[in-house]
């Protein structure tokens, strides 16, 4: 991997909110770590409507969330494209259910890209409302996957 | 075609606007299913709307959207996507991105990693050229260390000539010779402002040309070695590089100059293994004497007047070829065709003109084809380029084609954003690019006349 | 041709819809100013908007308006327009409106009033073209006196055979007879019901096709006296006579079969002195045997087809051989070219449809054309014909024709009256139509196979 | 000319308010009375808007027409054709002038279409407001030709 490549690489972890990431090829392995990435809440998304009647759609077309029912709930949505995992592997039980006290930086879920792992933390303080996403869908960039009822303190 | 096997199950397509559309027809047409992608500006796109599946990759920006690697190869996978078609643009030309969709197990659309590295050095690429025998512009091979050896070059080429920087850009350490006895001079100033500017004084000499044409041919080649080239396309109404309005053929060659440059374009994609769709640019004197400028390896914006003219699809045998299909029978040419690039900007400045777009009617009628992405509501985002709409005419001969696209310009109605539609009715009505008497340098000329006109028609200031 | 002197200074268009928008390309692309007509109706509609002047001419009412001759020649009049193409229907093959024209001093872009009333009157015109040679459909000449006389002339032509009524319409009097034994009770009750219905006795025999091929020919001829043909037009998709798809080359004939009638057609334009572009409409039988129907003296809906496949405008040589100039020189045909006609009516039923376009994006890309006066916002009035656009698209052969045609039509949004693109679509996924294997009961065969598909997914009624 | 010719003819002329229609060719004439045909009054006209900027029209392109300006007011509309003349030979004088009072049934102006003259009359007792056309031109089906106030008892 030339540095031209690697600065790219760089480039393109810069608009993400990917914590890490980590390449192996051809005996070169990379591990690259970042600050997690405020993202702004509250993206509207329009819905996007099929362009006629005839035009039938069966595969990935998600539905326009829906806004968090109240003030004081904040959705995490996903920063990149890939499957949606509640735990860190088949075996092993949820990062977090419904009902449970999560803090800012804890892990919330992985999103499997590219055979890679990434790690979702929680941008905010408060108790998992609900969890949106079905475990092994996939998600596209911006998709809600876990909805947080944001601590009063911190609301 | 529709009653073949489908080349492929289901394709991304790693574009935005027209050209996504544009793969996404073909892939309809191919009984393909297509994945659009997207920026969170581009949710209500019509290539969005036209897909049949569409999967948001990021923000508005496009190193994080449109040129983000790891979501679109994750996109495509989770699509469980055979194939990615890059359009032309972002990652088109990007070897890294070949390879990783190799790696993924994504087919590329497109020539090999290699063969993009190779064509996308224009050192590598003009040394393998001159090795093929593709004529290239003539000048010094590497460096030239003294005046004398410089002297000598500039005999074997001949005057005007230009000496550029080795290490160099921006016209810095850049100097026009038009005859030899302003050489030596301007020899040594070059090499003073290279060493001032770049810390070297490293020099190369190259033959200018002064208000040369720019015409391209498309080739088309298979895993099977089969290569083929489909005409011209004389690209010469640019302004700053940029490309606004194409024709084929070339209103410049001749059948014995396109034939010579056919033959050279097919033994150019050869010698870089090529396969896929791809142009090769040449810069063309007033002589006729064609130079190898650069090779384009993916599909050009200005790829329907070739399918036009041959009646052949060029997006949908880049996707066969991709599926180790061999390359579709090419018939003859008819006609005259030319597109013209409507884009969102001020005509005269060229300003980006981003907006919403209230109202729109598309033209059509005989020998009018539209390839567009926007609409009655569509808003042009600054993040992207500004090309809305390219029309597309072929008229029985030169002439009919002319009068076409002024009637289809004159019926475009854009409202709520500039476009360039002004501009193009300009060009059309020049008395020199109706003759097919132009060059690179058109578009300057075009411009001067027009403040000339514009200062005529203005009252001069009276002196008191 | 845009460097040619226009043929005319100003030409009035005496039409709407589509074909005024399409007469107005061609005189804008020849350099002739354009006057369009409307009814109080169609006050913002395109071909108003699109003309260079425009003209009340009454209210919604055509023959107030559009067939209002003596304000439309009026019209004519203080427009100081030279010519009146009257575009298909209205007064297009109204013989005393183009005397009318010819009198007033205005040049009427068509035949001559005596090819007109010659080849409008059906019965002269066979009788012309069976003593130019040109095969009709075989059967009486006249009435029929007796059933001996009949049988002689079934035996000839062999059965089925049909009885009509010579003063009929309508289904009264008409008898098919599929075999000798039933002629002679079928001739008398025919003859029996010919008396009761129109007071005559009198009855004609002729060959009786089931599902015959629909297929014509386009033919040009200017005042020099040369007449060519342009390939044909397979125009059996129709339901009730009104045609739905029209294609070229048409799937059933040979390259022999095509010469033939192509010579059969020019001599029949010759035998009646024809100028102008016409069309010879043919019926077909499945041994690929052809006989004049009737010769149509304007332009075609479909005429579009012929145009794309030959690279050819038949409207702008229409206006050319008007003002006296020589056919324009016509060159091979490429491809295979489609036309489905968009109606604003319910796909099944054919109920129109009007109302109000509230959102509209009109298809593009390769091959793509599309003939259309509508746009968002347009009003469709009850008053006029449900034509709303023409989708004319062009592959490198009939699949790819067909491919396109269901991608362009997928991609035609139209909201807010319903329109016959459902329609357009069942019969390009049909089996039948994709194999090529069609007549002119193709549509009814499709109504019936949609029927039972719907019994089918219905669940039966459950007896208590 | 045949009956279908003829017939023909009175169709087209039904929808009209000619109220003479003659025509002279090849030894045949023709001659066509009719009794004045009412037209509704205060039909609602739209702009029409040329098409784009570039497209400039110097050609026949009526404006719009401005409503009479009171409810007393009416305008008499072309009921045809042609070019607007107020008075019957280029010699004679005006049919009307502003001021004069009209009766029902009075011809206010001519237009001439196809070389023959069709005098308009009044549909309505009233003043002569305004004449909205110049002598001599063109004018269309529907065209205002002449604004009348109402006399108050037809009002």
């Amino acid at each position: 991997m030339t540095n031209p490549e690697i600065s790219e690489l760089l480039a393109l972890l810069q608009g993400t909110n990917i914590t890490v990431f980590e390449m192996e090829r051809e005996g070169l392995r990379i591990r690259i770590e970042k600050p997690a990435y405020q993202a702004s809440a509250g993206m509207k998304l329009v819905a996007r409507e099929p362009l006629a009647d005839h035009h039938s759609s069966e595969g990935f077309r998600q539905q326009a969330p829906v806004p968090p029912d109240k003030e004081s709930s904040r959705n995490v949505t996903s920063p990149i494209v890939g499957t949606f995992y509640r735990s860190p592997s088949p075996d092993a039980g949820p990062y977090v259910e419904i009902g449970a006290t999560v803090r800012k930086g804890q892990v919330l879920c992985i999103i499997e890209a590219m055979k890679l792992m990434n790690e979702i933390e929680s941008e905010f303080d408060g108790i998992v409302k609900a969890i949106l996403v079905e475990d092994g869908r996939a998600v596209e960039f911006g998709t809600p996957l876990i909805e947080i009822a944001i601590t009063p303190e911190n609301g | 075609m529709s009653r073949q096997t489908p080349p492929f199950q289901k394709i991304l397509i790693a574009n935005r606007g027209e050209i996504a559309v544009r793969v996404i027809r073909a892939c309809r047409e191919l009984g393909v299913r297509t994945v659009a992608i997207f920026s969170t500006a581009d949710r209500n796109a019509l290539h969005v709307q036209m897909a049949d599946e569409a999967i948001c990759v990021g923000p508005p920006e496009t190193n994080s959207s449109y040129r983000n690697i790891p979501n679109i190869i994750s996109a495509a996978e989770v699509t469980q996507s055979e194939a990615i078609h890059p359009g032309y643009g972002f990652l088109s030309e990007n070897a890294h991105f070949a390879e990783i969709c190799h790696s993924a197990g994504v087919v590329f659309i497109g020539p090999s990693p290699e063969s993009i590295s190779l064509m996308g050095d224009k050192a590598r690429a003009k040394a393998l050229m001159r090795e093929t025998g593709v004529p290239v512009v003539p000048g010094s091979i590497g460096a030239v260390l003294s005046e004398e050896e410089g002297l000598e070059i500039a005999n074997e080429i001949g005057f005007p000539l230009i000496i550029k920087a080795s290490a160099g850009g921006g016209g810095r350490g850049m100097r026009i010779v038009h005859e030899k006895d302003g050489f030596s001079n301007a020899f040594q100033s070059a090499q003073t402002e290279a060493y001032q500017a770049f810390g070297s004084r490293d020099v190369y000499i190259e033959k200018y040309f002064i208000g040369p044409h720019h015409v391209e041919i498309q080739i088309l080649s298979d895993h099977s070695g089969n290569v083929i080239a489909m005409g011209e396309r004389d690209c010469s109404v640019q302004r700053r590089h940029q490309k606004l309005l194409e024709e084929t053929p070339s209103p410049l060659l001749t059948a014995g100059v396109r034939a010579k440059m056919s033959e050279t374009a097919v033994m150019a994609a050869k010698a870089c293994g090529y396969v896929n769709a791809g142009t090769i640019e040449f810069l063309v004197d007033d002589k006729k004497n064609f130079y190898f400028i650069e090779m384009n390896t993916r599909i050009q914006v200005e790829h329907p007047i070739t399918e036009q003219a041959f009646n052949y699809d060029l997006v949908k045998a880049q996707i066969l070829i991709a599926a180790g299909r061999p390359v579709p029978e090419v018939k003859k040419s008819t006609g005259h065709t030319i597109e013209c690039r409507i884009n969102a900007e001020d005509p005269w400045t060229f300003t980006p003109s981003p907006g919403t777009i209230t109202r729109m009617i598309q033209p059509g009628g005989p020998g009018v084809r539209v390839d567009s992405w926007v609409t009655t509501g569509s808003v042009i985002s600054p993040h992207y380029d500004s090309l809305l709409a390219k029309v597309i005419v072929t008229g029985k001969d030169r002439d009919e084609a002319m009068a076409r696209m002024k009637r289809a310009l004159s019926e475009y109605l854009i409202e709520g954003i500039k476009t360039t539609i002004p501009l193009h009715l300009t060009i059309l009505d020049d008395p020199d690019f109706i003759k097919g008497k132009y060059d690179t340098s058109f578009i300057d000329q075009i411009m001067t006349k027009r403040e000339k006109r514009i200062a005529e028609e203005t009252p001069p200031f009276i002196q008191g």
